[in-house]
C-alpha cells in the first residue's frame, strides 16, 4: 500500500534529493538521441570542407546499404585521410588498423558497460524488485557511476603479498580477453584480424587465464584467494577441454581452423526456412550445449562460480583487490564472457546469418550481436536461479560427463559427415550423442541423490 | 512419573549408597516444580542411573544453569532448655544468622522416549571466593557442553571431566565472572558516564 | 527405492521456469514488486506503528497544555533508562505538577512503548515518525520536552482510533471527577444544612420546653 | 646494419626470452621463478609468430604458457616447505662452485654454437615469400604419413601421466 | 590479549597421524563472514578443502541479556526478550511470558491463548520462509529465493505491524494474556495471508525439491543419527528430520494446540535436504493451525485481570518453562525472591545447543558444505551469544 507523492512535488525541506530521475523520461531520451545526431553531422561537414566530397559520400552510401556500412565508412574515412593530410603508406595501414581495434574496443566497452547495468536489472526483475534506477534514467548512468567510484576507491596491495604480481594479474587476465575479441567474425569481411588459425590462438589465450588467475589467489598472502586460486585452476583446466572437443567437431565438419570460414560453412537455408546452422544438427545442439556449459565455467560465472563462491571464500582470488584493479577483474571477466559467446554465436549459431531469408535487409554484425547478447542474456537468467555446484560434483560432472559427451560429438560429427546429413543424418548420429545423457548421468549422482525422499507424519 | 518421592525410592533400590547424598529440595512457588539436591561426589553415578533406567530413561538434559546464592541472615526462633535461677524452662528465642552463600549448578532432564520430566538436579558447589569443582555431567549428556562452559565462563563453577573447559562466550584472559551477585563492571571505555535513571540505579525500584 | 522418475537436468529446467515467470511477472503486473522508491514514495504506516515517543498538549500551549505531571512512572520503567525528567518547583519551592525539563535520549529508547503503556495519565504516547537522522551523536539525540511535545489535533491525526478512545476514557474520568466533586460538594451543602437547621431547630427547642 | 622494423621486432623478442631465461635461474622466489619462466615460454612462442608459423606459435602457447607453466607452479605449490633445500650461499667453496657453473656453461653454449654454425643454415638466402602453411595439408599429412609416432607419443604421455597419479595416490597414508 | 588464537588442537585428532604429510591449512571462518548468519566464527583446519577439524568460537554478540534482566523489573526485560531470536520475537515473548505465569500461577484468558497460537504460527512461517531464502543464498542461488521469502514475509510482518506497532520487535505478550485487541479488520487480512501462502509453497517447492544442484548439494552431508542427536540436547526441525517425532506442541501440549489437530512430518536421514524439506511440511502444518485458529477465535477480555502491570512480584520460588520455537526448545529459567526483579533469569538457547554436533557433522565434509550445514541449523547469533 504505497502513497505516491506527485512526483513533481518539492522534495521534503532540507533534503535535496540527490537522484535526479528525469521527470519525462521519452522527451530525455530524445534530446539525447536529437544532439548525439546533429553533433555528428556537424562534425562530419566540418572535417568534410578538408577534403570535400569523400566523407559525406561515404557516410550517404553506408547509409544507403547498411549490410556494410562499417567497410565503407572505414574506407571512406581512410581516404580522407590520404587525400586531405596527404599521408603515406606506414600512417595508412597503422591508421586502418587503429580504426578497426577503436571501434571493436568502443563497442565492447559499451556493451560491457550495458551488460553490467542489464545483469543488475534483470537478477533484480527476477527477484521481483526494481533494480538501480537512481543513476539517471532507469539507472543508465549507473556503470558511469561504478567507474568513478571504482577510480576513486582506494587501490591496497596486501602487505606481505609479492607487490609486482598482485599489480601484474589483473593485466594478465585483461590483455587476453581484449585479444580474443580481435578474431570474431562480426560480419563478412569484418573480422579485424584475418587469422588462419583463429580457433587456436583462442584456446592458446585462454590457456593464459590460469596463470593469471593463480598470480592473483598466490600474490595476495591471505588464505581465502589461495584456495579460490586453486579452485579457478582445477576448474579452468578441466573445462578446457570439453571446450576444446566441442570446437573440434565443427573444425571438422567446417575444414578449417579459421572462425570466418566456419560462419561461411553455415551459410544458406535448406527447404527454404531451416538455416543450416550447425546447431540444428544433432550434434551441433548437443556440442553447443556442451560449448555454452564449458563456457560457463570458463569465465567463472554460475552455477560455477566456485572460485569467487561469495559464501565461503568470500570473494576468491579477487578477495584483496580493491579500487579500479577490481574492475579490471570484473571487466577481464565480462570481456570473457563477451569472447566465448561469440565464439559459441560463431561456430554454432551462424554467425552474422539471418535465421530466416526473408530477414536478410538486417545488416549481419547486428544479428551477430543480437545472438551474443542473446547468450549473454541466457548466463544472466541461470546466475539468477542456479545455486553453486561443489568443487568435486564439478570437476565429477566434467571429467565423468562433458569429456565422454564431447568425444560422442566428435564421433558423431564424422558419422554425420559420412551419412552426409539429412534423415538418415538424423537417426544415425542422434543415441551417438545422447548416449553419455542416458548411460553416465544417472551414474554421476549418487543412488541415493536419485531416490525420491518419502515423508511419514508421525500417528499421534 | 517424575515426582521426587518416586525417584528417591527409585535411587534408593537402584543405588544403594546414595541415600543419605540425595535429598528432596521443595520449591515454594505455585510452579510445582521439586528438584533433588544431589552431593556432588554422587552426581555421575546418579546421573548414568537416570539416564539408563528403564522406567525413567532420562536421556535429554536440556537446561543447564548457574545460580550465585548470596549469604543471607536466616532469623529463626530456637527453642532452648536452660536452667534460669535453678528451674529449667523452655526459652525461645530469635537468632539470626547468616547462611553462607554458595554457587549452585541446576540440571533440567527430559525423556524424549517417555515423554516426562522435567526432573531437577542440583548440584551446590561450597564455598562462593574458591568454588570447589563439581563433577561435569557432559560424558552423559553432551548437551551440557556448552551449558557447562557458560557457567565456567560467567560464575567460575570449574567442572571436573569436561572434555574442554574454556570460556565460552568471554575472551580468554577476561579477569572476574560477570554474573556473579556482587560483580561490578569495571568502567575501562573512560567515557563520562551519562547520568541516566538506569545508571543512577534507581530506576526500576 | 522409488527412482526419481524424471530425467536428470529437468529439475534445473523447471527452476529457470519460476524464475522466468516471475521475471515477466514484474513486469505484468507492478504490484508484485513490494518495494518503493522511498524519498519519493512512501509506505503508508498502519496506525498502530510505533517508533519514538512524543507528549501530549491539549489545547494549543504546548508548555501549559502538556498532560505531562512529572510523576517520573515512565523514567522509572523505562528498559534502557532513555527518560530523564527534572520536576519544576513553583514559586516557593514546592514540586509543581508540570516538568521542568523532560528529555528522551532517542539514541538510548527502542522503542518499546512501555513508557506510554504505564504512563497513568495518557501524557506520553508513540508517534510514527522515523526521520531522526541528526547530525551529532551526543546532543542532537536528546530530544527535549518543547521538541517532543506534540498537540492533540497531531495525535488525532496520526492514531485516529486510539486518540479517540483516550479522549472518550478521559472524559468519562473528568465526568467522574466532575460527578464525585459534586456529589461531595451536595453531602457537605447538606451537612451544612443539616447543621443549621440543627442550630435553628436548639433555638426553638429551649423556648418551647 | 640496416635495422628494419622486423629486425628491431627479432631483437626485442629475443633480449624478451633470453632475459627471461636467464631470470629464471636468479630470481630467489620459486613461483616468481615459475612466472617468468612462463613469461620466457611466451617469447618464444612470439618468435614463432615473427617467423609466420602461426600455428606453431599458438601450439607453443597453448602448450607451454597454459599446461606446462601451470604444472611447474603446482609442483611448487605442492612440494612441502622444510625440505626446499638449504642455501647454498657462501661456504667454504663458494667460489670453487660458481667457476664449475661457469665452466659448465661454456661447455654448453659451445657445442650449441658449433653446432648451428657447422649446419651452414645461418648463411642460406631466406626466401622472399614465407611459405604459407596449408592447415589441412598439415592436418592430411599428420594423419596419412606421421600416425604410428602420433599415437606412441600418445600412448607414452598417458602412461607418464598415470604413472605420476599412482605416485601420488600411494605416498598418501590410505584415510583411516 | 590475543585475540585471534585458538585453543591448540588436541594432538592426534586429525585423521592423518602425522600431519607432515599434507600441510594442513588454519582457515578462520568469520566473524566477519558473508554467510556465517552474523558474528560467528569456526576455526577450520583443511586438508585441501577436506575439513579435518571445525572449532565454533562464540562470544562476539555476547551483551550479558541475563545480567541486565536481573537488574530490571519482569516487564522491563520483555522488549529485550525480542532481540534474543530477532526474527521470532513472539515466540520469545511467549516462552517468558509462559514462565512468569508458571511462576506467578496466573491464568490467561480464552481469546488471549487462541491470539498467541495465531502470532506463533504466523512467526514460524515468516521464520522458515526466511530461512529456505538464507539456506540457497549459502548455496551460492544470489538470493532469488530469498527474495521470494522475503516478499512473501513482508506480508505477515506487516501484519504484526498492525496489531503490536513494530515489524520484528514486537513486544506484545503481558505476564496474564496481550497488550491490545486486534484492531479491526486485523483478523480478515491474516486469513488474505494465510490464504496466500500455499500458492508461495507451491512455486518454492517446484524451484526447490527437484533441482539435481540442490539435491547434489545437501543430500548426504551433515546427517547425524536420532540417538546422538537427542543425547546432544538438538532440538526442533534438526530432530524431526532425524525421524524422531519430538514437538513440544505435543509433548508439552502448552497453551491450547491440543485443540488443534496438525500433524507432525518427520524425515528419514536427518541430512540437509531432509532439514530443508521437513521446514517446507512444517510450514504447510502451521497453515492448518492457522485455518482452525482464525476460524474460531472467540471473543472476550485479552489480559487476565488480577495481573499487575507495575511492581509485579511473583511468589518466591523458581520454574522452568518452555515451547517449541522455530529454531527448537526455547526455555526459561527464573527464580524469584518476591522483589520486582527477577533473582535469576536463564534462557535455554536452541541455537546454541544445536551447535553442539557442528564439529561432528562437518568432518569429512567440503569447506563448500560447512556453510551448509551451518545455514542448515538455523541459528541466530542473538540467541547464541545472549
Amino acid at each position: 500500500m504505497a502513497v505516491t507523492i506527485p512526483s513533481d512535488a518539492a522534495p521534503p525541506p532540507g533534503r535535496t534529493s540527490l537522484a535526479f530521475p528525469a521527470r519525462r523520461p521519452g522527451l530525455t531520451l530524445a534530446a539525447a538521441a536529437g544532439v548525439l545526431v546533429v553533433g555528428t553531422t556537424l562534425l562530419v561537414l566540418l572535417l568534410d570542407r578538408k577534403a570535400p566530397g569523400i566523407l559525406t559520400g561515404a557516410v550517404v552510401e553506408a547509409l544507403a546499404h547498411p549490410a556494410t556500412a562499417p567497410l565503407i565508412l572505414k574506407a571512406g574515412v581512410l581516404g580522407w585521410l590520404a587525400e586531405g593530410w596527404g599521408l603515406g603508406e606506414p600512417w595508412l595501414g597503422l591508421a586502418s588498423i587503429s580504426l578497426s581495434l577503436f571501434t571493436i574496443v568502443a563497442v565492447f566497452m559499451g556493451l560491457f558497460a550495458l551488460t553490467s547495468i542489464v545483469e543488475r536489472k534483470v537478477l533484480a526483475r527476477i527477484q521481483n524488485r526494481y533494480g538501480p534506477n537512481r543513476a539517471g534514467l532507469w539507472g543508465l548512468l549507473q556503470p558511469v557511476a561504478d567507474g568513478i567510484k571504482m577510480l576513486t576507491k582506494e587501490d591496497i596491495v596486501p602487505a606481505g603479498g609479492d607487490r609486482w604480481m598482485h599489480l601484474l594479474a589483473p593485466v594478465m587476465l585483461a590483455v587476453p580477453a581484449f585479444l580474443v575479441l580481435a578474431l570474431l567474425p562480426y560480419g563478412p569481411g569484418m573480422t579485424v584480424v584475418e587469422l588462419g588459425v583463429g580457433i587456436l590462438f583462442f584456446f592458446a589465450l585462454g590457456a593464459s587465464a590460469e596463470v593469471a588467475v593463480f598470480m592473483a589467489g598466490w600474490s595476495s598472502n591471505n588464505k581465502y584467494s589461495l584456495l579460490g586460486a586453486m579452485r579457478a585452476i582445477a576448474q579452468m583446466i578441466s573445462y578446457e577441454m570439453p571446450l576444446l572437443l566441442a570446437a573440434l567437431a565443427v573444425v571438422m565438419l567446417a575444414g578449417t581452423l579459421s572462425p570466418t570460414l566456419m560462419v561461411e560453412a553455415q551459410a544458406g537455408h535448406a527447404f527454404g526456412f531451416v538455416p543450416q546452422w550447425f546447431v540444428f544438427t544433432p550434434w551441433g545442439l548437443v556440442g553447443f550445449v556442451l560449448f555454452f556449459i564449458a563456457a560457463l565455467a570458463e569465465s567463472n560465472r554460475s552455477p560455477f562460480d566456485l572460485p569467487e563462491g561469495e559464501s565461503e571464500l568470500v570473494a576468491g582470488h579477487m578477495t584483496e583487490y580493491s579500487g579500479f584493479r577490481y574492475a579490471v577483474f570484473f571487466l577481464a571477466e565480462y570481456i570473457g564472457l563477451f569472447g566465448i559467446c561469440g565464439f559459441a554465436v560463431a561456430l554454432f549459431l551462424g554467425g552474422w546469418h539471418a535465421p530466416l531469408p526473408v530477414l536478410d535487409f538486417i545488416p549481419g554484425y547486428l544479428w551477430f550481436f543480437l545472438k551474443l547478447y542473446g547468450l549473454v542474456l541466457l548466463a544472466i537468467w541461470i546466475r539468477g536461479t542456479m545455486p553453486r555446484v561443489r568443487i568435486d560434483q564439478l570437476l565429477a560432472f566434467s571429467w565423468l560427463f562433458l569429456i565422454p559427451t564431447g568425444f560422442c560429438v566428435l564421433a558423431g560429427a564424422a558419422l554425420w559427415h559420412f551419412t552426409g546429413g539429412g534423415w538418415l543424418g538424423w537417426l544415425v548420429v542422434t543415441p551417438v550423442v545422447t548416449a553419455p545423457y542416458f548411460l553416465l548421468l544417472p551414474r554421476l549422482q549418487s543412488a541415493e541423490a536419485n531416490a525420491l525422499r518419502t515423508y511419514r507424519f508421525s500417528e499421534e | 512419573m517424575t515426582d521426587p518421592d518416586r525417584l528417591l525410592s527409585l535411587l534408593e533400590a537402584g543405588l544403594p549408597g546414595s541415600a543419605g547424598r540425595v535429598r528432596r529440595w521443595t520449591n515454594p512457588g505455585p510452579s510445582g516444580q521439586d528438584a533433588l539436591l544431589v552431593d556432588p561426589d554422587a552426581a555421575l553415578e546418579v546421573a548414568l542411573f537416570l539416564r539408563d533406567h528403564p522406567e525413567l530413561q532420562l536421556d535429554y538434559c536440556s537446561n543447564v544453569t548457574g545460580v550465585d546464592w548470596l549469604p543471607r541472615e536466616v532469623t529463626e526462633s530456637v527453642t532452648t532448655t536452660e536452667t534460669v535461677g535453678g528451674e529449667t524452662k523452655e526459652v525461645t528465642k530469635k537468632v539470626t544468622r547468616t547462611e553462607p552463600g554458595y554457587l549452585e549448578a541446576v540440571y533440567h532432564l527430559y525423556s524424549v522416549a517417555l515423554r516426562h520430566g522435567p526432573v531437577i538436579l542440583r548440584l551446590r558447589a561450597a564455598g562462593r571466593e574458591a568454588p570447589a569443582p563439581l563433577p561435569s555431567l557432559t560424558p552423559v549428556w553432551r548437551s551440557a557442553e556448552f551449558q557447562e562452559r557458560e557457567i565456567f565462563d560467567l560464575y567460575g563453577i570449574s567442572f571436573s571431566g569436561h572434555p574442554d573447559l574454556r570460556r565460552l562466550l568471554l575472551w580468554d584472559e577476561f579477569e572476574g565472572h560477570p554474573m556473579r551477585k556482587d560483580y561490578v563492571a569495571p568502567d575501562e571505555d573512560g567515557l563520562p558516564a551519562i547520568e541516566t535513571a538506569a545508571a543512577k540505579g534507581e530506576a526500576n525500584r | 527405492m522409488r527412482k526419481l522418475k524424471q530425467l536428470p537436468g529437468v529439475g534445473l529446467l523447471k527452476g529457470m521456469l519460476v524464475t522466468g515467470r516471475n521475471f515477466f511477472g514484474s513486469y505484468r503486473n507492478p504490484r508484485r514488486l513490494v518495494t518503493v522508491s522511498y524519498p519519493e514514495q512512501r509506505l503508508l504506516l498502519p496506525e498502530s506503528s510505533r517508533n519514538f515517543p512524543f507528549l501530549v498538549y491539549d489545547g494549543n500551549d504546548s508548555v501549559e497544555g502538556l498532560r505531562c505531571v512529572a510523576c517520573k512512572t515512565c523514567e522509572r520503567e523505562c528498559p534502557s533508562g532513555a527518560i530523564r525528567i527534572v520536576q519544576a518547583r513553583d514559586e516557593n519551592g514546592r514540586p509543581a505538577k508540570h516538568p521542568e525539563r523532560f528529555e528522551i535520549g532517542i539514541d538510548a529508547c527502542m522503542g518499546c512503548q512501555i513508557c506510554a503503556e504505564v504512563c497513568p495519565f495518557d501524557a506520553i504516547k508513540m508517534d510514527s515518525d522515523y526521520e531522526h537522522a541528526a547530525t551529532g551523536r551526543t546532543r542532537p539525540m536528546v530530544h527535549n520536552k518543547l521538541r517532543l511535545a506534540k498537540s492533540n489535533t497531531y495525535y488525532h491525526r496520526i492514531k485516529p482510533r486510539e486518540a479517540a478512545e483516550v479522549d472518550a476514557r478521559l472524559e468519562m474520568e473528568r465526568f467522574r471527577k466532575e460527578e464525585a466533586r459534586r456529589k461531595r460538594e451536595e453531602a457537605a451543602r447538606m451537612k451544612k444544612e443539616a447543621a443549621a437547621k440543627a442550630a435553628a431547630a436548639k433555638p426553638e427547642a429551649p423556648e418551647n420546653s | 646494419m640496416n635495422l628494419t622494423a622486423s629486425g628491431l621486432l627479432f631483437f626485442a623478442f629475443a633480449v624478451l626470452t633470453l632475459g627471461a631465461g636467464t631470470a629464471v635461474a636468479l630470481v630467489r622466489e620459486p613461483v616468481r621463478a615459475a612466472l617468468v619462466g612462463a613469461l620466457c615460454f611466451v617469447g618464444v612462442g612470439l618468435l614463432y609468430l615473427w617467423l609466420g608459423a602461426e600455428f606453431l606459435g599458438f601450439i607453443q602457447w597453448l602448450v607451454y604458457v597454459g599446461a606446462v607453466a601451470v604444472l611447474i607452479v603446482f609442483v611448487i605449490l605442492l612440494t612441502r616447505r622444510e625440505d626446499a633445500g638449504g642455501e647454498t650461499e657462501g661456504g667454504r667453496f663458494a667460489g670453487l662452485r660458481v667457476l664449475g657453473g661457469l665452466g659448465v656453461a661454456l661447455a654448453l653454449f659451445g657445442a650449441l654454437a658449433a653446432a648451428v654454425l657447422g649446419s651452414g643454415s645461418l648463411y642460406r638466402e631466406v626466401p622472399e615469400e614465407p611459405m604459407v602453411l596449408e592447415i589441412a595439408a598439415l592436418g592430411r599429412e599428420l594423419v596419412a604419413g606421421a600416425v604410428p609416432p602420433l599415437i606412441l607419443v600418445g600412448v607414452v604421455l598417458t602412461v607418464a601421466l598415470v604413472g605420476g597419479v599412482t605416485l601420488a595416490l600411494v605416498e598418501r597414508k590410505p584415510d583411516a | 590479549m590475543n585475540l585471534t588464537r585458538a585453543a591448540p588442537w588436541p594432538a592426534g585428532t586429525a585423521p592423518f597421524a602425522d600431519p607432515g604429510e599434507t600441510e594442513l591449512l588454519e582457515l578462520s571462518l568469520g566473524p566477519q563472514h558473508p554467510s556465517t548468519h552474523g558474528v560467528f566464527r569456526m576455526n577450520a583446519l583443511l586438508d585441501g578443502e577436506t575439513v579435518v577439524r571445525l572449532q565454533p568460537v562464540f562470544g562476539y554478540l555476547h551483551r550479558n541479556h541475563e545480567q541486565l534482566a536481573e537488574r530490571m523489573s519482569y516487564l522491563a526485560s520483555m522488549p529485550f526478550t525480542d532481540r534474543l531470536d530477532y526474527f521470532c520475537s513472539l515466540t520469545n515473548n511467549w516462552a517468558y511470558a509462559l514462565t512468569v505465569e508458571k511462576l506467578a500461577g496466573l491464568e490467561v484468558p480464552e481469546r488471549a491463548e487462541y491470539l498467541r497460537v495465531i502470532l506463533a504460527e504466523l512467526t514460524r512461517l515468516q521464520n522458515h520462509t526466511v530461512f529456505l531464502g538464507f539456506l540457497l543464498g549459502d548455496m551460492g542461488a544470489w538470493g532469488s529465493v530469498l527474495m521470494y521469502g522475503f516478499r512473501q514475509r513482508d506480508a505477515v510482518l506487516d501484519l504484526f505491524e498492525a496489531l503490536t506497532g513494530s515489524r520484528m520487535m514486537c513486544d506484545y505478550l503481558r505476564f496474564g494474556g496481550c497488550r491490545c485487541d486486534l484492531p479491526p479488520g486485523w483478523a480478515a487480512a491474516a486469513r488474505l495471508v494465510v490464504d496466500s501462502y500455499p500458492g508461495f509453497l507451491d512455486e518454492m517447492e517446484q524451484l526447490l525439491t527437484e533441482n539435481e544442484i540442490l539435491r547434489a548439494r545437501t543430500m548426504g552431508i551433515g546427517g547425524v543419527e536420532a540417538k546422538r542427536l537427542v543425547n546432544a540436547g538438538v532440538s526442533g526441525p534438526l530432530l524431526r528430520a532425524a525421524g524422531l517425532s519430538h514437538d513440544l506442541r505435543k509433548v508439552d501440549r502448552y497453551g491450547i494446540y491440543d485443540r488443534f489437530s496438525f500433524r507432525i512430518p518427520l524425515g528419514e536421514k536427518g541430512d540437509v535436504y531432509d532439514r530443508l524439506m521437513i521446514r517446507l511440511l512444517e510450514m504447510r502444518e502451521s497453515l492448518n493451525i492457522l485455518d482452525s485458529a482464525l476460524r474460531d477465535l472467540p471473543e472476550g477480555p485479552v489480559i487476565n485481570p488480577q495481573a499487575k502491570l507495575r511492581n509485579f512480584r511473583p511468589p518466591a520460588g523458581e520454574a522452568y518453562g518452555r515451547i517449541e520455537s522455530p529454531k527448537g526448545e526455547l526455555g526459561f529459567y527464573l527464580i524469584s525472591d518476591q522483589s520486582p526483579q527477577p533473582y535469576r533469569y536463564r534462557v535455554r538457547p536452541p541455537s546454541l545447543i544445536n551447535l553442539t554436533l557442528l564439529e561432528e557433522m562437518c568432518v569429512g565434509a567440503k569447506i563448500a558444505d560447512v556453510m551448509v550445514i551451518l545455514g542448515s541449523i538455523d541459528i541466530v547469533l542473538g540467541e547464541v551469544d545472549r
